[in-house]
């Protein structure tokens, strides 16, 4: 098990990229997945990575699998090629040991092969475990017999009780509004106007009345003031509001 | 045990829920009926007769594996079977409102409540007390939510009809408190 | 089957989880440390002898009953009980690494993954499988990790020495380990 394939949600989430992307990036758990992956595929020495070469493949294929745009792929190339153009610097054949400038990168590379070795491990035993079901069922209601359940049928009951007597209407709430009735008040209006000629706002709109009908008895003396068929008068501010039958309208 | 009746035993201890008799059937699509009822007559049997410490028993329409009562309290005073909580009186009443008008959206019950349910809704969702059983007509079309077979099993009913009638509820509650 | 069996059995039967030996011997004030033990024994042999659809399993410094796994298919199959989901590649690599080398710091899974963990370890925790156990030394006292029971339950392991010791890994280590 190489990682390929494998899902990969744990950094799928950091990521803001397009789906495409994503999905190509899943076959690669990382940099050094893809990185062990070529060196596997191309039975190369862990040892003695021809870099160069290394390099250009791990180019072609972040290239290919559109890895680009994730900075741990890049930081890795940039990494091959700094090794590969410190390859080509001429060796001292001083003294001194030859720094190898790929051992750090071999180093890693084992580190991680080493941890992938452990992840078969714990792939294998996480399938085993897998394969068998522990006990699913939680006793709700422990045994049967007489036990004690955390909530009784009379609880559920006295609380179905509880909400029929708060709420006012047991049947649901109509959601669908009721329309302003203009006319309705207009009519009512002027079969108050026809009885007596000046009126008082309150005597035209009951204490009960619900907003519509506020509504409904305000926009239709507004309509009758506008077409001169009442007056609409306030002697002072919040007092009652006078309504008088317009004298043309009522000659007419 | 017949091979059968090891499957079967396998399933009821997986299950989370009791399994109906036509479900242990096509646990194995090639085994009889009878063969079924015949391999869960022997586990039953296996059970009962060897004086285990679990037994078969049949519940909300289905089997399952229950402890048996004379070890629940030693089990619960060791918490290893953590014991339910309470609903809160919130979750109470919002599945009780529930049960009786399913289905039901959201907004109907937070008008009827008049407090937000999102939350208890979520918890019930959790429990498995509730589900969603469809789509009400309207402006985004809310999630219509109803009670689930662990509603059943929780409260021992055999089917919704069970619950009294909204207009026997006065009688249901002045009655004794059905053994459960 | 004893009175001491029956009662471990139905112990076991409740718990969707590792019961640890000593809670198992809790279970019964009276009972001594070799009769619980004993008891075990018999239970375990029961089940194994039988040949039953389910076994009882050592996990996690605990005991538990976990179905047979030839039985997995047909249950998942009927759909009365589903497998949890896999861990991802990015999981298995950083609960390798925390398993190994606990406490473990984000900067060195980080550097011997070579990408970011940060969500890893966030849902790896989230799902209890690792566990905050300590603060490294240095700049901002890094939070270092470490794996939990349940870590040693998801992959059935009775305690983390059962993994291979890292000498026995065939990829040879450093000679000595770096300092993290």
């Amino acid at each position: 098990m190489t990682g390929a394939g494998t899902p990969f949600a744990g950094y799928r989430t950091d990521l803001v990229a397009p789906p495409s992307f994503v999905v190509e990036l899943a076959e690669f758990s990382g940099p050094l997945d893809l990185l062990l992956t070529l060196i596997r595929e191309e039975q190369l020495d862990i040892y003695d990575i021809p870099i160069a070469r290394v390099a250009e493949q791990f180019l072609l294929r972040i290239r290919t699998l559109q890895l680009n745009e994730a900075a741990e792929y890049l930081e890795m190339a940039a990494r091959l090629l700094r090794i590969k153009a410190q390859m080509l610097l001429p060796r001292s054949d001083g003294e001194e040991p030859w720094d190898d400038p790929r051992s750090e990168l071999v180093r890693r590379l084992l580190e991680y092969q080493q941890m992938r070795e452990v992840v078969d491990v714990l792939e294998r035993a996480g399938e085993e475990r897998r394969s068998r079901f522990a006990r699913a069922y939680t006793p709700l209601a422990a045994a049967p017999p007489e036990a004690p359940l955390a909530l009784s049928l009379s609880e559920l009951l006295a609380a179905v009780d509880r909400i029929l007597r708060t709420t006012k209407d047991p049947t649901l709430h109509d959601v669908v509004s009721r329309s302003v009735d203009v006319p309705g008040a207009i009519s009512v209006i002027r079969a108050i106007l026809a009885l007596r000629a000046r009126t008082l706002w309150t005597d035209l709109v009951a204490p009960e009345a619900e907003p519509w009908q506020v509504l409904s008895t305000l926009l239709g003396l507004l309509e009758m003031a506008k077409v001169g068929e009442c007056r609409v008068q306030q002697p002072r501010p919040f007092a009652n509001v006078e309504i008088t039958s317009d004298a043309a309208s009522e000659a007419a | 045990m017949t091979p059968l009746a090891k499957l079967l035993e396998a399933a009821l201890f997986a299950s989370a829920r009791p399994i109906p008799t036509e479900e242990l059937a096509a646990l194995d699509a090639e085994a009889s009926k009878a063969a079924v009822a015949a391999a869960l007559d022997e586990l039953r049997e296996h059970y009962d007769v060897d004086g285990h410490g679990v037994e078969i028993v049949e519940i909300a329409g289905g089997w399952q594996i229950l402890t048996r009562a004379e070890y629940t309290e030693a089990i619960e005073r060791a918490q290893l079977a953590s014991r339910p909580a309470r609903l809160s009186a919130a979750a109470l009443e919002t599945l009780a409102l529930i049960a009786y008008r399913q289905p039901l959206g959201r907004a109907e019950i937070e008008e009827i409540r008049g407090v937000s349910v999102g939350s208890v809704l979520k918890s019930l969702h959790e429990r498995g007390l509730i589900d969603v059983v469809g789509r009400g007509e309207g402006m985004g079309r809310p999630l219509l939510y109803g009670t689930t077979p662990i509603f059943l099993e929780y409260f021992a009913l055999r089917h919704l009809e069970e619950l009294p009638r909204s207009d026997e509820l006065a009688v249901a509650l002045r009655a004794e408190p059905r053994p459960l």
